[in-house]
């Protein structure tokens, strides 16, 4: 069980070169079979992923949460995809068109981009960058433009007011989300995510690290726009903010994007901090999917307890909490290293 | 300093979280309020104009959809202002079920008061929660009227019928759940820091303005003055309660908020004295089918609903029908102190502050 | 041809392709999108040079954050119609100045690369292009860092302070 | 401490998260609904006694009758009593001004009709015989049977064929055009049957093809008389 995808991937390749391709391009032709499988995955869990948050949420709720459809319910999220690919497509008379039809599909792409650095397993990573977190953080952050797009396509003041709120918190939780990672790297010495994985076969950083986790936790729900900080959206204030004008398949894809930031970023968590796929007994892939599961049931409890906080106090929070916190404790993390390094560890 | 423009939002008509047809015409500097404007009618349906075209006893349906998140309260003050025109007594049975109907009533209004409050502010749960407890009453309602929303169960001259066996051991086991319902909603809601941070001093109102204005009910009480009605000038036989007039001292929308808390149960100890005290009797006074006031009585009655002061004028001309009602909404009135207490903040305020002024938009536009 | 050339012939394009969109666009905000696609063009080149670390500080800050700089600036202050913001001046001694400038530029650039001498790099950047990147910021060039760092501080204190309005008095 | 209040919010809705639902699921299991739960209106015309103080206790028009004079006394008896539900406040305010309890609330809350003229409850009373009394309750009517729809088929063709004029008297507007419809159907014995089973199966339509007939004749009495062959 261990190395199932492992095996499968190079049954493929031998067979492939059997074939009579070069082993160029029978890598070639695994990346694409592996990207399929990314997408593949990516939409399994959104339709998952959609399924159990409306079930978490009728759980705390008292009630069932939907249960018409399936076994408990499970293809309500399929049904209400066909309800939203059947929708009319609307699109503004006086929106930018191109900008408002881009948006969404950047969106996606860029969310799908996460998961390449990814650690799903023992050696289930499609590229092992030597700089993954950073790849990590740095193409996450060109979801803002996305949001601004489609914010200033829909040419709409609550599109924009929503677009604006949500480009200054995700710019502004940038930089605690990243700082609260670099306390790990420091530890691990490296920006591989491989190496931290490896480098947490005896102890979790989530017991190192507790103060960057729960830095990085509060940060990365607001990158996601989750739970109380869900600015971009924001129902009661901006109708659905940056998402207004959009309708069908468009708005599904935003929500779709939404939530496989969720499962990337919830990845990127036990990946840091709760010692990536290791684990015992079971398969290294089930660990990572248990861990990642685990972490966005957390986002989602939180969700659906929390009001939504302030912009104004969101903002101060990230620039006076956050930020300080998290550079004492990269300060304290060093000393720590020095310290320990000269007792001889 | 840069030269900024400013620009307008709708927020509303259609808009999640304007409780009904609410328009602010929000005029933004930024993020910040510089002006609220707030349109109204959207939900008017003549409840007045109909009046002069009804009886006095078909008038009462309609009253109970003034209000209908507190129906027995404006339904109490519509009977009791025809009852002062005629000078009939009701039964003392009577009066107290209206005692106990209409305290039930402002629970269940503060309690969608609490939950709309935390769903403008993100919280769905708590919204839930509320709700959850507000069926246990909505079912009393459906017990001794048959209706849940829109009972219409006061009469004129009391009520329409006795209450059934089923309804004191419900309304004691209400009783008796509300500390722990009480703690639930202090715990997820008012304890939250999240959303104390989102109400405390927004929304000021000081209590010059707020007697300017005319506000009334618990937004005025959340100022610092103590004015409540039902000790001011007792309905009914609110004299013989032993009650406290909660109060607070800011007037934001925090204050708001926890007047109606502890207001909530000040409410549950009346009804308990109530039911303690509830006599035998008939429950309806003997009035004549046909009501006909003499032409030039006029009269104003005044409650404390769960908005604030609501009044009834009424002028007979002689017929069946009044010749002219108005209502004293106190929504409509408390509504206007909007955009003075949105000024200077910011767009997520005004969404607290609409929600902690509570309105109800039947009664306002009427 | 090899793939390796393919990939920069493709990135080339795009990021040379997307500078003149910049450039030609009548509609501002799609002249500062194109600029993000611009600026991802230039990382991939890095990324092409085994300069991976480069290339996502390069999507990281302007991808991710000057460019939202730059089309916040543009949305904010933006008076007109989208699609009027960017009209070629109808003088033509403007024009003509335009030219001139514009000629003036690729002349001095060009001779500047040209007569330059660029010496080849010495060694490959290999897998550990991080530590020897740490190493001179934090080691031999640790003065102009913090200096850099400062100078960036000062412009950070003096933005809010143009922002928020000192006192006038 | 700051953060007390989210945690303990956080464990109240774990707690009701794994706690009992309180939901009930709506089709299958029914709500509980008190005794005195006003659902749709009623009226129980053996009790009637045709006082009329329903219709003026109610304040919203819902109710209206039509009646009779019973030949030799002064009672007066019912031919029909008509209930528009959809301007009904449910106010109970008819029920209780009726001496006799003919009017009364049931349980039955689903009052949605896919047709607006649907949600109108009309009680007749035939002349002939009250014992068996016609509830017509549009809209309500099971899908009768094979053998149901043929006996209804022929005992209509019977009516209009024996007494055509009042028979389709309720398709159109006044008595003129009854007279005119029930003279088109006499003639034609293909349109009498089609009209019949169009009446048995869908009343509107069959009213839509009534007003149509007596248009066309209509309008060809107009022309003149020498249209009328053509017509045929």
């Amino acid at each position: 069980m261990e190395h199932f995808f492992l095996n499968i991937a190079h049954s493929l390749i031998v067979w492939l070169m059997g074939l009579g391709l070069s082993s160029k391009g029978a890598d070639l032709v695994l990346l694409i079979v592996q990207w399929i499988c990314i997408v593949a995955i990516v939409t399994i869990n959104v339709i998952v992923l959609i399924w159990l948050e409306r079930k978490v949420a009728g759980f705390m709720q008292q009630r069932l949460g939907p249960n018409r459809l399936g076994p408990a319910g499970m293809f309500q999220t399929i049904a209400d995809a066909i309800k939203l690919l059947t929708k009319e497509d609307i699109i503004p008379s006086a929106a930018d068109r191109i900008i408002f039809r881009t948006a969404p599909i950047f969106f996606i792409i860029i969310a799908v981009m996460l998961y390449v650095v990814l650690p799903m397993g023992d050696g289930m990573q499609i590229v092992d960058l030597n700089v993954g977190v950073f790849y990590f953080i740095s193409v996450a952050s060109l979801s803002t433009i996305c949001l601004l797009m489609a914010g200033w396509g829909s040419n709409n003041k609550w599109s924009l007011l929503g677009a604006m709120r949500s480009v200054a918190q995700m710019i502004s939780y940038e930089i605690p989300l990243a700082f609260s990672l670099l306390g790990v790297i420091m530890i691990a010495g490296s920006l591989s995510l491989s190496d931290i994985v490896a480098a947490q076969n005896n102890i979790w950083f989530i017991i190192l690290q507790p103060v960057a986790f729960i830095t990085f936790f509060i940060a990365a729900t607001a990158e996601l726009n989750r739970g109380p900080f869900d600015m971009p959206e924001a129902e009661q204030e901006l109708t659905a903010g940056a998402y207004t004008e959009y309708t069908g398949m468009r708005w599904a894809l935003f929500f779709l994007a939404e939530y496989t930031n969720l499962v990337a970023v919830s990845a990127l968590a036990s990946t840091m901090f709760l010692g990536g796929w290791h684990g015992p007994w079971l398969p290294s892939w089930i660990w990572i999917i248990i861990k990642t599961y685990l972490v966005m049931l957390i986002f989602m409890w939180m969700k659906w307890t929390f009001p939504r906080i302030r912009m104004d106090h969101l903002m101060s929070f990230s620039w006076k909490v956050l930020i300080p916190v998290t550079l004492a404790n990269i300060l304290v993390t060093g000393a720590g290293i020095q310290f320990l390094a000269g007792m001889g560890w | 300093m840069l030269r900024t423009e400013q620009f307008t939002i709708n927020i509303g008509p259609q808009h999640p979280s304007t409780h009904g047809g609410l328009h602010v015409e929000a005029v933004m500097d930024g993020e910040f309020i510089v002006d609220a404007i707030v349109h109204l009618g959207y939900v008017h349906r003549s409840v007045e104009k109909i009046a002069e075209s009804r009886t006095y006893p078909q008038y009462v349906p309609y009253t109970s959809r003034l209000d209908y998140l507190a129906s027995h309260l404006p339904t109490l003050g519509y009977c009791q202002a025809v009852e002062k025109m005629l000078g009939v007594a009701v039964p003392e049975r009577a009066e107290y079920i209206r005692i106990i109907m209409a305290e039930f009533s402002r629970i269940a209004s503060h309690l969608l008061f609490i939950g709309s409050c935390a769903i403008d502010l993100g919280a769905t749960t708590g919204l839930i929660y509320c709700l959850r407890d507000r069926e246990r009453i909505m079912d009393m309602f459906e017990m001794t009227s048959g209706q849940r929303l829109i009972a219409s169960y006061m009469r004129i001259g009391g009520v329409s019928e006795d209450l059934p066996d089923t309804f004191i051991p419900a309304a004691r086991s209400f009783i008796a759940d509300f500390p722990e319902m009480i703690a639930e909603y202090d715990g997820l809601i008012i304890g939250n820091e999240i959303l104390q941070a989102r109400l405390k001093g927004v929304g000021r109102l000081n209590a010059d303005d707020a007697i300017a204005y005319g506000v009334s009910g618990p937004n005025l009480r959340a100022c610092g003055i103590d004015y409540d009605i039902r000790k001011a000038e007792p309905y009914g036989i609110y004299d013989r309660f032993d009650f406290t007039v909660p109060l607070a001292e800011n007037g934001d929308s925090w204050d708001r908020l926890l007047v109606r808390m502890e207001e909530m149960q000040q409410s549950i100890h009346i009804i308990e004295q109530a039911l303690n005290q509830l006599p035998e009797g008939e429950v309806k006074a003997k009035v004549p089918r046909i009501i006909k006031p003499a032409e030039g009585i006029e009269v104003y009655h005044r409650i404390e609903s769960s908005k604030g002061e609501l009044g009834y004028y009424i002028v007979a001309d002689g017929g069946e029908k009044p010749y002219r009602l108005h209502v004293r909404a106190p929504s409509f009135i408390n509504l206007m102190v909007l955009p003075m207490i949105s000024k200077g903040g910011k767009l997520q305020d005004i969404i607290a502050n609409i929600a902690t002024l509570d309105p109800v938009l039947g009664e306002s536009d009427r | 041809m090899s793939l390796n050339d393919a990939v920069f012939f493709l990135l080339a394009v795009i990021t040379a392709g997307s500078a003149l969109g910049v450039i030609t666009s009548r509609n501002i905000v799609y002249s500062a999108l194109l600029l993000v696609v611009t600026f991802l063009g230039v990382a991939g080149l890095y990324f092409q040079m085994n300069a991976g670390f480069i290339g996502l500080v390069q999507i990281l800050i302007y991808g991710g954050a000057i460019s939202v700089l730059i089309i916040f600036a543009i949305m904010l202050v933006m008076d007109v119609e989208p699609h009027r913001t960017n009209p070629p001046s109808p003088r033509l001694p403007r024009r003509l100045g335009g030219i001139y400038l514009s000629i003036l530029l690729v002349i001095t650039m060009g001779a500047a690369i040209w007569f330059t001498h660029w010496p080849l790099a010495v060694g490959t950047t290999g897998a550990d292009e991080m530590a020897v990147l740490a190493d001179l910021m934090l080691g031999k060039y640790v003065v102009a860092f913090e200096i850099a760092a400062v100078l960036l501080l000062v412009a950070i204190v003096g933005a809010i302070i143009l922002a928020k309005g000192a006192d006038d008095k | 401490m700051k953060g007390q209040g989210l945690l303990k919010g956080l464990y109240i809705t774990l707690k009701r998260a794994v706690g009992k639902d309180i939901t009930i699921q709506y089709p299958e299991q029914m709500p509980y609904l008190q005794d005195r739960f006003r659902g749709c209106l009623h009226f129980d015309y053996t009790k009637c006694i045709v006082c009329g103080l329903c219709t003026k206790a109610c304040p919203n028009n819902v109710l209206s009758y039509e009646s009779r004079q019973v030949e030799g006394s002064k009672k007066k008896e019912l031919v029909s009593y008509t209930i528009d539900l959809q301007y009904c406040l449910f106010c109970n305010l008819c029920v209780e001004a009726c001496p006799t309890n003919t009017l009364y609330f049931t349980h039955d809350f689903e009052l949605s009709r896919y047709q607006r003229d649907q949600i109108k409850i009309v009680y007749e009373i035939p002349k002939e015989e009250p014992s068996a009394v016609k509830v017509d309750l549009k809209g309500d009517a099971p899908e009768p049977d094979e053998t149901k729809k043929e006996k209804q088929l022929a005992a209509m063709t019977a009516a209009l064929q024996k007494n055509p004029q009042k028979t389709v008297r309720k398709m159109v507007e006044n008595d003129e055009d009854a007279e005119i419809l029930a003279g088109i159907l006499l003639e034609d014995e293909q349109k009498l049957s089609r009209m019949a089973a169009l009446m048995i199966a869908d009343r509107e339509k069959a009213k839509k093809v009534a007003v149509a007939f007596v248009n066309k004749e209509k309008k060809d009495r107009l022309k003149g008389g020498g249209a009328e062959d053509e017509s045929k």
